[in-house]
């Protein structure tokens, strides 16, 4: 732990806010390689020591956060020919106050779980459940693919934050797991909006509702 | 079973076959004597029945046996109904718990195949005919067995005899129950038999009728013998109402009998002066007295709630 | 040994089907072989039943099972040695009918599957009657069920087989899961799916849960009001001897599930008697009053089962009473007459539909009004269907009138000597019954009379033929018993005074022959009998020469077979008094000016509880449930927002 | 021997995708069933099977549940070259080789012992069932994959933050344990307790996604009603069996930790919603195939209510498990028949599926007859016994909602079965040559028998595996 884990932490979660607030697709997903990156150098940050173990998870996630998959989405993007968020579920001024009020509930919710010494008063947790919601909110309001799995990928740096309190007491197949899910995931998400924006000419999800009752 | 139960056996038998005609006759003279007119004479129709048991037959050529049957069944279960009443204070000749079940469902029997024999001609008048009989006396029955209910409860018996015989007894314990339930059973002997207020037997429009026209195809000694069965029903019906309006006890053949006696013909002149003095109910009124005699016995029922 | 007779012959029944299925599709051996068979295991198994009545109760078999809670245990005491009498005589009866009814020749696809499954409900009856643990119970109820409505949908082409057979499954499949949850109670106080005696004094509510349970689950087989809904349409649509078995012997699995677990009660509460008692009242005077309105003859007999499963019930339902107030006579006479009403109702009952069948058979319509004069074209038939129309209105000399007379007797004896008011309602039970037996007569003149009296109203009706032997003989054997019982009542009760032993456990036995005049009714029916034949030969002898002529007709010059009486007019009196419960429904024309174009006029009596009721509730949870779909809209967002909500649901479930 | 049950499929998958011939390829499906089956039949009378340093290892949950989808995937894997040879326009390439992956991934969940590891494997169950639900290949399937893994991997995604809160809470702030499962329940009760039921409800609502627990059960109906009715039988038998199993995980973990009644409270709950829901979506379901996705929802709720009775209750689940996942292969091949047979598989279009295909239409019939807890079959067993526990558990009200959900759920199934199976086929149905063959009923033929028989008998040796399965969830020894 030391004196950088808190500020980045505060930008991670100004990059919340951004993506929550933008309606250009180039700058949502900007925004999530950005938060992409400060996850890597976080993880250098969390632990005292920096070993060998540590700079494979802050490259791996610098990688694929920042570079790789942002930049499969911009191709998507480019492909599909589609710039905009336009009328999301509800409105970009509803969802950053959405956003604001789960970073809150958050950190409520962090104070009533007991934290290891070491992460007593650090906004670690309450980063981690922020960024989660974060990513939850972005889920069920946008309407694109492409901002869906960008949503996704907000919800899974939260639990890469989470997993990051544990980066030392736990061998390493939890960073594993990260990455792969990251990975494939989105790597099979990117075929399927592939498929998807073939057969449908547009990644726009609610035309996806065939499929009901 | 000693010399007077053969007495009295034999006495029943004779009541039962032999008085019937002549409450018919009575109830006949006393609507003549209403009427102003002599009538017809008291043994009118003893000669009915036996000349008719004499006559040749016309059959309609669409009915079956079922159509001879009727007039056999209905005869023989009146029959043998009026086996199982108690005459006269005697003890009835098939006594036995559970007798009055016997004795209503032969009436009922009975009652089947004069409806089916009407409905064999595939007339529509006797079918309109079997259609009202079949009606009202779905409704007479519960009236019928709620009064018995009311004598059983009364009497503690199950038995014809017992329930009617023992009327001293109840008169005291349920006096006002026996009231409502003789009323009820006026009426429901009223309509078993045909008489006014629930039907005229001597209308002459067929659309009014209900008994005469089930039967106006039977002639000869088919029809002799309806006409017989008919008297006998009167018989048994009006019976009951005798039974416990009069309370007499077998202690002496001598007094019991003819006192019995007495009481049915007294009932025929009871019948007969309803019938001047009333006039014939529209059908669509009947059901509603006869729910209304149900009423009458289902509130006996109640009265014994204590 | 007696017990293995019974297992032998389910086995029998339950194979009866098979050979048939690898015979040819033409040839006849698979039907007789088929026929054989339940015949042979009829006879081993009510040789195994008979058995029991005389003897001492055998300790009963039992095999492993190795299922959870389950046994293979077979108990064959005399309640249950009744009804397996019946399932195997009513069973095998149908199947010599189906012989010439439903013969493999006229109908290749779907004969062999038929005698299958009828095998099968044979099979399952059986196996329900003897089972001795819950499982083994409800393995035979399901397999009964099952079959039941696949030999009902037999003819499944058509859209109103496939209708009454769904509503069919449905019913019975809601029972099937009431007895689940009765059996799981059950054990829940006994501790075991062996059918113990239920203490109703130390668990109070428990007991009357499994008896409501039992009542909803075993009344839906019965057919009790109001739980009578599927049975009008399946017993009309079914194929007339399988009609004959469900109306026959089917039902009365639920009242032998309803008087065994009578029977497991402990010291029931009054309010359980009554509660039957109340319940078969009801249902016999609805059950007849809706059989009156009807104008299709099978559907018309099926209300008919409903009256007749009341007056069961109403002899239960006495039964049940004299058992918590501790008076055997009412235990014996109520039981006596609902277990006798039970085999007679078997009897008659099927004696109608096989009736039914072959006018249908001879006919091709079971449409009252189309028929009409067929006395003379199928005097066997017609005469067998008028034994069984006067058994079934409980009128002496026959069988129905001594079980309504014990029942009657059951009644009338509690009115004497109690303390309460509950006598009360047994008081007016009896006019009740009075008026059932009453409506009957008239239903069933409606019915005779108009299927088989006067002239042909139709075409169907003037090419008709007398049935087949096959078709005639277990008529004639149904009519036969008919006769003995009513006539010899005294023959069948040592088998009832069994049962009521064996039903009542500790209460003191009185034998039935000192609590009802048996042998007085034996006389009073042999004295009817004397004099109708005395009266029939002294006509005869008096109509040796009769003139022959037309009908009556009041001066009108062409009277038509048209203007008879229909039996729609013969039962409009009645429909009319009992349209506040009927709600008959009538197409009457409005007739304009002096001469109005030719018109037509129909009415009809749909079930209340099923068309007016179940099925527009139904509908409206349907319509209700529908609504519901948005939930599913195939939008993700949706989705993913349902995911949400239940991990904050969760979060805050406890803190 | 525990890294061959999960390296032979996976083996076979591989080869599957370097054979040339579209015609063989689906041949080496039901040899890789076989070779599966028979390596499971000799690892379970091996007293103890492990493997990678304790990662794998064969407890009796997983006994159970490894041997019933060996069984499972042997007898739906026969019926994989039939329907690929009726389906020769598909490059069946990816379907051949996903679906022996499945298996090999399907095993490794069941032989997990490791907290990260069984999440690793479900994850890789999402990947491999994918491109399965995917193989029609049309605006439908796509859709329905889309949602299958949108919705999948968000609760994958729960199931892993889940996963860290467990953690967190045994190694940061409470008992200081290993992830292994053993150690984690012989550790439980040090557990922090703030963070096991945070990390209780994020693993029951991640699992239950996979599992298809109502409200999370949205991608069910789609993904069944899409993919052809053998990937159905393998995931309703198969994958919601493995989310079952790591559940039942989390649910050893909290009764160690003496939160058992928190986690029974919560699935009784979700077990009878599930129900509910599943009631409502079977009422005029016109699809018969989205009807079955529904009966999977329904049954999925069946067996988290029985374990959540607890006692007799969690036998009666681990019966259940094995009792609906066979007669799920009965309905979901048999209905898949029917579908090729009359091209649709709307109830609208589709009558008399016993006159066009008897043996399918007879299997339709007799599977829901099944599934719906008649007697003799299995499942009748299975639900008798959760109703027993509830009953004797004085659950009574309980009892009776599960009652009631199954009164409306057989209310609207049958309508569907029977409108699909009775009748005659409606005119306008186009004539297909599909006819009952050999290699399309053996297998649902296959399935049915099994149901029957465990209807009327539980081989002793699987009686066994239950009810040390059934003990080892409940943790009595």
């Amino acid at each position: 732990m030391n004196e950088f884990v808190d500020p980045l932490l505060v930008a991670v979660l100004l990059t919340n806010f951004f993506v929550l607030g933008t309606s250009r697709l180039r700058a949502a997903i900007t925004g999530t390689a950005l938060q992409g990156s400060i996850l890597g150098v976080l993880a250098l940050f969390v632990h005292h020591e920096i070993d060998f173990r540590i700079l494979l998870v802050a490259g791996g996630a610098i990688l694929l956060k920042a570079l790789v998959i942002p930049g499969m989405l911009l191709r998507a993007m480019r492909d599909a020919a589609i710039r905009r968020e336009i009328d999301p579920v509800i409105g970009f001024i509803p969802s950053l106050m959405l956003g604001a009020l789960g970073t809150g509930l958050a950190v409520v919710f962090a104070n009533t779980l007991p934290l290891a010494s070491s992460h007593v008063g650090s906004l670690l947790v309450p980063a981690a459940l922020a960024t989660v919601i974060t990513g939850f909110i972005l889920l069920t309001t946008r309407r694109k693919a492409i901002m869906q799995v960008g949503g996704y990928l907000v919800l899974e740096n939260g639990i890469f934050i989470m997993g990051l309190t544990l980066l030392k007491a736990v061998p390493f197949l939890v960073e594993l797991g990260v990455l792969l899910d990251l990975f494939v995931g989105v790597f099979v998400m990117g075929i399927i909006i592939e498929h998807i924006s073939r057969n449908f000419s547009s990644l726009d999800t609610s035309r996806l509702s065939s499929l009901k009752e | 079973m000693n010399a007077t139960r053969i007495l009295d056996l034999l006495v029943h038998l004779g009541v039962v076959l032999f008085l019937p005609p002549l409450l018919l006759g009575v109830i006949n003279k006393t609507k003549a004597f209403f009427g102003g007119r002599r009538g017809p004479p008291l043994v009118q129709l003893y000669r009915d029945i036996w000349r008719l048991l004499r006559k040749d037959t016309v059959v309609s050529t669409t009915t079956t046996w079922v159509f001879r049957a009727g007039p056999v069944v209905s005869l023989a279960t009146v029959l043998v109904a009026a086996l199982l009443l108690p005459l006269g204070g005697a003890e009835s000749p098939l006594a036995f718990t559970g007798n009055f079940v016997l004795f209503a469902y032969l009436l009922g029997l009975g009652r089947f195949f004069t409806i089916l024999a009407a409905l064999d001609t595939g007339s529509p008048f006797e079918g309109m005919g079997a259609a009202r009989e079949a009606t009202f006396s779905a409704l007479a029955e519960p009236a019928l067995f709620l009064g018995l209910v009311v004598l059983a409860r009364a009497s503690g018996s199950l038995e014809l005899g017992g329930m009617l015989g023992g009327a001293e007894g109840t008169w005291a314990k349920a006096g006002a129950s026996l009231v409502l339930v003789i009323v009820s059973l006026v009426v429901v002997m009223l309509v078993e038999n045909s008489r006014i207020p629930f039907d005229d037997p001597n209308t002459h429009l067929e659309l009014t009728m209900i008994h005469e026209v089930m039967v106006l195809d039977h002639s000869g000694p088919m029809f002799g013998m309806i006409l017989y069965g008919a008297a006998i029903k009167l018989l048994v019906l009006g019976s009951l109402v005798v039974n416990l309006v009069v309370p007499v006890t077998g202690e002496s053949l001598l007094l019991s009998w003819p006192l019995f006696i007495v009481g049915i013909l007294a009932l025929a002149v009871v019948v007969g002066v309803v019938e001047s003095s009333m006039a014939r109910l529209r059908l669509v009124q009947v059901p509603s007295l006869l729910v209304g005699a149900c009423l009458l016995s289902g509130f006996g029922v109640v009265m014994l709630v204590r | 040994m007696n017990e293995w007779l019974v297992v032998a012959g389910i086995i029998l029944a339950a194979l009866s089907g098979v050979p048939g299925l690898v015979l040819s599709r033409r040839g006849t051996a698979g039907e007789r072989l088929a026929t054989g068979l339940l015949g042979l295991g009829a006879a081993l198994a009510s040789t195994g039943a008979i058995r029991t009545f005389g003897g001492v109760p055998g300790p009963g078999l039992s095999a492993p099972w190795p299922v959870p809670g389950a046994l293979f245990a077979v108990r064959l005491d005399p309640i249950a040695a009744i009804f397996v009498l019946q399932v195997f005589v009513g069973s095998f009866l149908a199947s010599l009918y189906g012989l010439a009814y439903w013969p493999q020749a006229e109908h290749p696809f779907n004969g062999r599957k038929l005698r299958l499954f009828f095998g099968l409900l044979a099979a399952g009856m059986g196996t329900v009657t003897i089972a001795a643990n819950a499982m083994f119970f409800l393995l035979g109820w399901e397999v009964m069920a099952i079959a039941a409505f696949l030999s009902l949908t037999t003819v499944d082409e058509r859209r109103e087989v496939r209708e009454v057979g769904y509503v069919y499954l449905v019913a019975t499949h809601v029972g099937t899961l009431s007895l689940f949850a009765m059996f799981t109670l059950i054990e829940s106080i006994t501790g075991s799916f062996a059918f113990g005696g239920v203490d109703t004094v130390a668990h109070p509510v428990l007991a009357s849960a499994v008896f409501a349970l039992a009542v909803l689950g075993f009344g839906l087989k019965a057919g009790i009001m109001p739980l009578h809904v599927w049975l009008p349409g399946a017993h009309a649509r079914a194929p007339t001897h399988v009609s004959a078995v469900m109306s026959g012997v089917l039902l009365k699995m639920g009242v032998y599930g309803l008087v065994r677990v009578g029977a497991m009660l402990v010291e029931p509460p009054v309010w359980q008697g009554a509660v039957v008692l109340g319940l078969g009242a009801v249902s016999a005077v609805l059950g007849v009053a809706f059989a009156i309105g009807q104008h299709d003859l099978k559907r018309l007999l099926a209300y008919h089962s409903v009256e007749n499963v009341g007056i069961i019930f109403m002899g239960l339902g006495v039964a049940l009473i004299g058992k918590s107030v501790g008076r055997p006579e009412l235990v014996g006479l109520g039981l006596a007459g609902a277990l006798l009403h039970t085999w007679n109702h078997g009897i008659f009952k099927a004696l109608l539909f096989f009736g039914a069948g072959s006018v249908i058979h001879a006919t091709g319509t079971q449409e009252i009004d189309h028929l009409g004069g067929l006395g003379r074209r199928m005097p066997l038939t017609s005469v067998l269907f008028l034994v069984g129309a006067t058994a079934i209105c409980g009128l002496p000399p026959l069988n129905g009138f001594v079980s309504e007379l014990f029942v009657y007797l059951g009644l009338g004896r509690s009115l004497a000597g109690v303390n309460g008011t509950w006598w009360v309602l047994t008081a007016f039970a009896i006019p009740t019954l009075a008026l059932v037996g009453a409506l009957a007569s008239a239903c069933f003149a409606k019915a005779f009379g108009a299927v088989f009296l006067g002239t042909g109203r139709s075409e169907h009706a003037a090419h008709a033929h007398e049935a087949r032997w096959p078709m005639i003989v277990p008529m004639v054997v149904l009519a036969a018993l008919c006769v003995v019982i009513g006539v010899a009542p005294a023959l069948f009760a040592p088998a009832l005074d069994g049962a009521v032993v064996a039903w009542s456990g500790r209460a003191a036995h009185v034998s039935l022959a000192e609590l009802a005049p048996l042998s007085l009714v034996s006389v009073g029916a042999a004295l009817l009998l004397g004099v109708i034949g005395l009266g029939a030969l002294g006509l005869r002898r008096r109509l040796r020469r009769v003139a022959t002529t037309g009908t009556w007709d009041c001066g009108y010059a062409a009277p038509t077979a048209r203007m008879q009486y229909t039996s729609s007019s013969f039962a409009q009196n009645l429909t009319r008094l009992f349209s506040f419960v009927l709600w008959p429904r009538t197409h009457a024309p409005t007739v304009r000016g002096s001469f109005p174009a030719s018109t037509s006029f129909a009415s009809e009596v749909p079930d209340a509880v099923l068309d007016r009721l179940m099925v527009p509730a139904l509908r409206t949870v349907e319509r209700m449930m529908v609504w519901l779909r948005w939930i599913q809209a195939g939008n993700v967002h949706l989705y993913l927002t349902y995911i949400v909500a239940a991990i904050v649901l969760l979060l805050l479930w406890r803190p | 021997m525990a890294l061959a049950l999960v390296l032979t499929p996976l083996a076979f998958a591989a080869l599957g995708a370097l054979v040339p011939s579209q015609r063989w390829r689906p041949w080496l499906v039901p040899v890789c069933g076989a070779t599966h089956l028979a390596l499971v039949a000799f690892a379970l009378r091996e007293p103890t099977v492990t493997g990678v340093g304790g990662y794998l290892a064969l407890d009796h949950l997983g006994r159970l549940i490894l041997g019933f989808i060996s069984v499972l995937y042997f007898l739906s894997s026969i019926y994989a070259p039939g329907y690929l040879a009726l389906r020769t326009e598909r490059e069946n390439r990816v379907f051949t080789a996903g679906i022996m992956a499945v298996l090999g991934v399907m095993s490794l969940v069941t032989l997990s012992q490791h907290l990260g590891l069984i999440w690793v494997a479900m994850e890789a169950n999402t990947l491999a069932t994918a491109p399965l639900i995917y193989f029609n290949k049309n605006a439908r399937s796509i859709e329905a994959t889309w949602k299958y893994l949108l919705i999948g991997s968000v609760g994958i995604a729960l199931a892993l933050l889940g996963t860290f809160f467990l953690a967190y809470g045994a190694v940061a702030t409470g008992a200081d344990s290993s992830l292994f499962f053993s150690d984690l329940v012989k550790a439980a009760p040090h557990i922090s307790k703030p963070w096991l039921h945070a990390a209780f409800v994020l693993l029951f609502v991640g699992y239950g996604t996979k599992m298809g627990l109502a409200p999370m059960h949205t991608w069910k109906p789609d993904a069944y009603g899409e993919a052809p009715g053998l990937v159905g039988v393998l995931l309703a038998g198969g994958l919601t069996s493995c989310a079952f199993l790591a559940m039942l995980r989390f649910v050893q973990i909290c009764t160690a930790a003496g939160e058992g009644a928190f986690a029974r409270e919560i699935m009784v709950a979700f077990g009878l919603f599930s129900m509910a829901v599943a009631a409502v979506f079977m009422a005029r379901q016109r699809d018969y195939k989205r009807m079955l996705a529904y009966s999977s929802v329904e049954h999925k709720g069946i067996l988290v209510l029985g374990v959540g009775h607890g006692g007799a209750g969690v036998f009666g689940a681990m019966l259940h498990l094995v009792n609906n996942g066979l007669t799920k292969g009965v309905l979901f091949l048999s209905a898949g028949n029917i579908h090729r047979a009359f091209q649709s598989k709307l109830s609208d279009n589709v009558s008399g599926a016993i006159r066009r295909v008897p043996v399918s239409g007879a299997l339709f019939l007799a599977g829901f007859f099944a599934i719906t807890g008649s007697p003799p079959f299995g499942p009748f067993v299975s639900e008798l016994t959760i109703l027993r526990a509830a009953m004797n558990g004085q659950q009574y009200l309980v009892g009776a909602l599960f009652l009631v959900a199954l009164v409306v759920v057989f209310f609207g199934m049958g309508a569907t079965v029977l409108a699909v199976v009775q009748g005659e086929p409606p005119k306008s149905a186009p004539e297909t040559s599909f006819k009952d063959r050999l290699v399309t009923v053996a297998s649902p033929l296959a399935f049915m028998a099994l149901v029957l028989l465990l209807g009327l008998y539980i081989p002793p040796s699987l009686s066994t595996l239950l009810h040390n399965a059934a003990a080892f969830v409940s943790i009595t020894p």
